[in-house]
């Protein structure tokens, strides 16, 4: 760890480059994570909590110089040029997604241990091993995902995901875990496999897998066409986009509040920044066509019908997690509506969804743990009184879900604005019904999920065990980062700008 | 010559081919394990064959690791066609 | 014309293989036709012209994966008639069929449009190659181009182990993996794995060897080396570990560990990470793979067994 | 037509078999299967794609068989995780498919965990 500190000391003070601080930000998780491996479950708690602080400092430092110097920051990995070797590369986009990515772990890391603990004398527990190493994997592969400029890089990336999260969804024992685990795995495989097919007919016809100089190869062909539709699918297939969310709202209700918050807030974004990079900087010819409709339409359905699926839930958690398959909904609107002058509309429109629904959604699955402690189940017709026994955490809740409906001043209204906007100056009205009528049935469901909470308490209510204060400020803290996002949009745009390739209308 | 060895090896290809369709047809076991078994024979000989028609030393490395492969499947085979002891069936 | 034979009647067969593999009523039938197929695989492979795929393929596809599968065909075995019964209907089958037919004829018309000439980075790879002191390109490219996708996958199989062990049951945590064998000491299983493991470790060894600068490495070695350890947990002669030990777990994060100590150490000696120091570039590769050749076949063989599922002392 | 274009028609016909067994075989573990001959489909395109790189006096595109190198192990891991949770599974509740229908509601917390 020290020596690592040093040499990113080294690093960061040199007066150029600074790529090594890409391979850095994944490479230190994994160092990490092996040393738990190594170590055992009982260090889990404290060899995360260390890596935690050089992390935050390799995701401050890369923000900082991309920010300063308003250039992408990249690196080739061992000195190889593409196409040969492979490129790291952080522009805007990735500086988002690696500071929210890092200030969500921390924050998991910060909340879990109390669930996590090992006893006395043993050297490790399963859940203690599993949960730390797979914390640190989910960093480390999303860093990947959000740094690789290589389709294959990618691809192994992805895969780390997928390896990373399906654990977390079976880790608590529940019954009925190991087979939302299992849905989840194979809807992986194939969404990978299918991704990989997507590369190989690219390589075929370009021979190279690095972004930068197959955006400039590609034209807009059939095998193009077939391609991304492939790596779409796949992709799709991961991100739990209707009609393929069977598997997501088990699999995240039937996870520790931690795991959940991870899986909701973060890994389905994973797979989506992938789709993001694809349509937007590889081929971003095909936003707007037929295609792109289709992919809305699918998302479309997702928003209205997860939507109204979430409004029949009576859990809690349940609830929230249909909430996330409809809120998915949302950034897949982006692709037909990223067309002519609503282009760049669009594409931040969808950033800052995933930011603030990452923030708020994270949140919310902290808090509703935090409910199942006390009351010892999530019931929600039984819920009342809640707010007596953890009024920081509701407050933090009431933030979390204004934020999803789109309430201004919060980082949600930005989101859907945007949206709306693009929409508007494409000229695509289906598209603003949609958007309208999901805000609506968000408010429903939230309204739904609040009302019994803020209801006052039966008199003979005692929660089950004393609530954290800790996790109390952890979940307002996240709201609130939700609501900042909203208050100070030109941060986001201002930082979303660096590195993209140049609007479309401004290509020959 | 090399176009000797190849068609030699076609024809093994072909003999083996031909073998796995009797054994795919009988319905026991035993029979399946030999198809295992002779594909590794079989693949063995087209392997060599070609290793001296021009694919080059290196693929009588493959005919190797898929003499001990072979070998290993039939294990694995063996064990877990037996009724499962005492000690397994506690899962 | 021998060409086409041999490579007509190779894919026939294999074709036919796999199809029987998804098609066939029973389980083990399809099992035991997945094995084949993953060793005439390997044929394919040779006549594709990769030595390097083709001892990848037949050791990973058909040996070790067969293992896997039989285990679990044998103790999903009596679930199977059940299974069968419940198919999905014929409707949902059609539209299933029509998809895949669609992709299928999409890939064809693909295959068939390919262009001249094909692009290629052969040429750069060999061009580059002379800097990094191995002779094998495949190693070249997996060592030190992309080194860092290597690196990764080597990740990938510490994850997957992990997320095995999280399927113990938590009364069995720390325990052994895979049912007690009991040794039948005369027996010919006990004969074949006293004979083939010397065998198959120093082909191992051979494998990881030639690797730099011939078709082999650390994928193909450690595998023949998870193989060899099965065949002796097999046939009873040694005792699963017990998962928690010190010393598994170093052999299990040393590929991994050294690879990444060694990708740091670029970062001081060399120009950046994942960079080798000049002159050093073939040690560093050589003792990357002798660590990993060990952690691959470690990880492989207890991907295999599974999660521990009896106590660590009877 | 030479015969590495036969590779890369019998590449096609795998991924669309497997996808067709993965899709509609009710079984747990056929479905494996048949992932992994989707696998294998994809990688021999990648072989095809090498073959006929060839160049520079190798005798293919060195570059895409380290990628299939890769994917065959990444693709084993993934089928050793995805056989042990159908041995999970089958162990706590004798299942060995997915029910035909998607799960109602999923696990309560207030439910005991498993043995």
């Amino acid at each position: 760890m020290m020596h690592t500190l040093h040499s990113l000391l080294e690093t960061a003070s040199r007066p150029h480059g600074g790529g090594d601080l890409l391979v850095l930000a994944i490479l230190l998780p994994i160092v990490a994570l092996l040393l738990i491996v190594l170590t055992g479950g009982r260090f889990g708690r404290a060899i995360t909590l260390a890596s935690l602080v050089p992390g935050l400092f390799i995701t401050g430092a890369i923000a900082h110089r991309v920010w300063t110097t308003r250039t992408a920051l990249v690196e080739r990995v061992g000195g190889w040029e593409p196409p040969l070797g492979l490129m790291l590369r952080a522009d805007g986009l990735s500086v988002l997604m690696l500071v929210t990515t890092a200030l969500l772990v921390a924050a998991v890391a910060l909340y879990a241990p109390r669930d996590f603990r090992v006893p006395a004398g043993a050297p490790e527990t399963r859940t203690s091993l599993v949960f730390w190493v797979m914390l640190l994997a989910i960093w480390a592969s999303l860093n990947s995902i959000f740094l690789g400029h290589d389709l294959f890089n990618l691809y192994v990336a992805l895969e780390l995901i997928a390896f990373a999260a399906i654990p977390l969804v079976y880790l608590e024992g529940k019954k009925g875990t190991v087979m939302a685990g299992l849905r989840y795995l194979l809807f992986a495989l194939m969404g990978s496999m299918l991704y990989l097919l997507g590369t190989a007919l690219l390589y075929s016809h370009y021979g190279t897998m690095d972004l930068t100089r197959l955006a400039a190869a590609v034209n807009r062909d059939w095998v193009v066409a077939l391609s991304v539709a492939l790596m779409t699918v796949g992709l799709m297939a991961k991100t739990a986009l209707f009609p393929m969310h069977l598997w997501l709202p088990p699999a995240h209700s039937g996870a520790t509040p931690a795991a959940s918050a991870l899986l909701s807030a973060l890994v389905v974004k994973g797979s989506f920044f992938l789709i993001l990079r694809i349509w937007f900087d590889l081929a971003p010819a095909f936003t707007g066509t037929p295609g792109a409709q289709a992919v809305g339409v699918l998302g479309a359905g997702a928003v209205l019908i997860c939507g109204v699926l979430a409004v029949r839930q009576t859990r809690l958690k349940l609830l929230i997690a249909y909430s996330t398959a409809a809120q998915i909904g949302y950034l897949f609107l982006i692709f037909p509506l990223a067309k002519g002058a609503g282009f760049e509309r669009a594409l931040s429109g969808g950033v800052f969804h995933i930011l603030s629904h990452g923030f708020a959604k994270a949140s919310m699955f902290m808090t509703a743990g935090m409910i199942v402690a006390a009351c010892g189940h999530d019931r929600l017709a039984e819920l009342r009184g809640v707010m007596k026994t953890m009024p920081v955490a509701t407050i933090a809740f009431v933030l979390a879900a204004l934020s999803l409906v789109g309430v201004p001043p919060t980082g949600g209204f930005i989101a859907k604005g945007q949206l709306l906007s693009s929409a508007v100056l494409s000229a695509q009205w289906p598209w603003v019904v949609v958007i309208l009528a999901g805000g609506l049935l968000t408010g429903a469901y939230m309204f739904r999920a609040l009302s019994s909470c803020i209801s006052p308490a039966p008199l003979s209510f005692q929660p089950l065990a004393p609530v954290s204060r800790i996790r109390e400020w952890l979940v307002l803290a996240l709201a609130v980062i939700a609501l900042w996002i909203g208050m100070f949009p030109g941060v986001t745009t201002r930082t979303l700008e660096i590195g993209r390739p140049a609007p479309l209308e401004a290509r020959p | 010559m090399d176009e000797v060895l190849r068609s030699a090896a076609g024809l093994v290809v072909i003999a083996v081919a031909l073998g796995l369709i009797r054994i795919f047809r009988g319905s026991r076991d035993a029979d399946r394990m030999m198809a295992v078994q002779l594909i590794g024979t079989g693949g063995i000989a087209v392997m060599l064959l070609l290793a001296v028609s021009g694919a080059g030393p290196a693929a009588i490395d493959v005919a190797l690791t898929l003499a001990l492969l072979a070998a290993f499947a039939s294990v694995a085979f063996v064990k877990s066609a037996q009724p499962p002891r005492p000690a397994e069936s506690r899962e | 014309m021998s060409e086409a034979i041999l490579h007509g009647g190779l894919i026939l067969l294999f074709l036919a293989v796999a199809a029987t593999s998804v098609f066939t009523r029973d389980t083990f039938s399809a099992i035991t036709a997945f094995i084949v197929y993953g060793l005439l695989l390997g044929l394919a492979w040779v006549a594709l012209g990769s030595i390097d795929v083709a001892l990848t393929e037949a050791a990973l596809g058909g040996g070790i994966t067969g293992a896997l599968l039989l285990r679990a065909a044998s103790r999903l075995r009596h679930a199977d008639h059940a299974a069968e019964t419940r198919r999905t209907g014929p409707a949902s089958h059609g539209l299933a069929a029509l998809a895949c037919a669609g992709l299928t004829a999409a890939l064809i018309v693909l295959v068939l449009s390919l262009p001249h000439p094909a692009p290629s980075l052969a040429p750069l790879a060999m061009e580059a190659l002379p800097a990094t002191h191995v002779g094998n390109p495949v190693t070249g490219v997996l060592l030190a181009f992309r080194a860092w996708d290597t690196f990764l996958e080597t990740v990938v199989l510490v994850l997957a182990l992990v997320a095995i062990w999280g399927l113990t049951s938590d009364a069995m945590w720390g325990g052994r993996p895979g049912p007690v064998q009991i040794p039948e000491p005369d027996g010919n299983l006990a004969f074949l794995a006293r004979l083939l493991p010397p065998f198959g470790v120093l082909i191992a060894i051979y494998l990881f060897w030639v690797g730099a600068d011939e078709p082999g490495g650390k994928f193909q070695a450690g595998t023949l080396l998870a193989a060899m350890w099965l065949l002796t947990l097999q046939a009873g002669l040694i005792d699963a570990p017990v998962l928690s030990r010190l010393r598994l777990r170093l052999a299990i994060v040393l590929g991994p560990l050294v690879f990444a100590g060694i990708g740091l150490l670029g970062l001081v000696v060399s120009s950046g990470l994942f960079a080798y120091p000049p002159g050093f570039v073939k040690a560093c590769i050589l003792l990357i793979e002798a660590a990993s050749t060990v952690s691959i076949g470690v990880t492989l063989c207890l991907l295999v067994l599974g999660p521990p599922e009896r106590p660590a002392t009877p | 037509m030479n015969t590495t274009e036969w590779f890369g028609i019998a590449a096609a016909l795998l991924i669309g078999l497997g996808l067709f067994g993965v899709i509609t075989h009710p079984m747990l573990l056929r479905k494996i299967l048949a992932f992994n001959l989707v696998g294998t489909g994809v990688f021999l395109l990648f072989g095809v794609i090498a073959r006929r790189g060839a160049a520079a006096g190798i005798d293919g595109d060195p570059v895409p068989h380290a990628f299939v190198i890769t994917g065959i192990v990444v693709a084993f891991s993934a089928s050793a995780l995805a056989v042990t949770m159908a041995l999970k599974l089958k162990s706590d509740t004798g299942e060995s498919t997915f029910p035909d229908d998607p799960p109602a509601d999923a696990p309560d917390p207030a439910a005991p965990p498993r043995p």
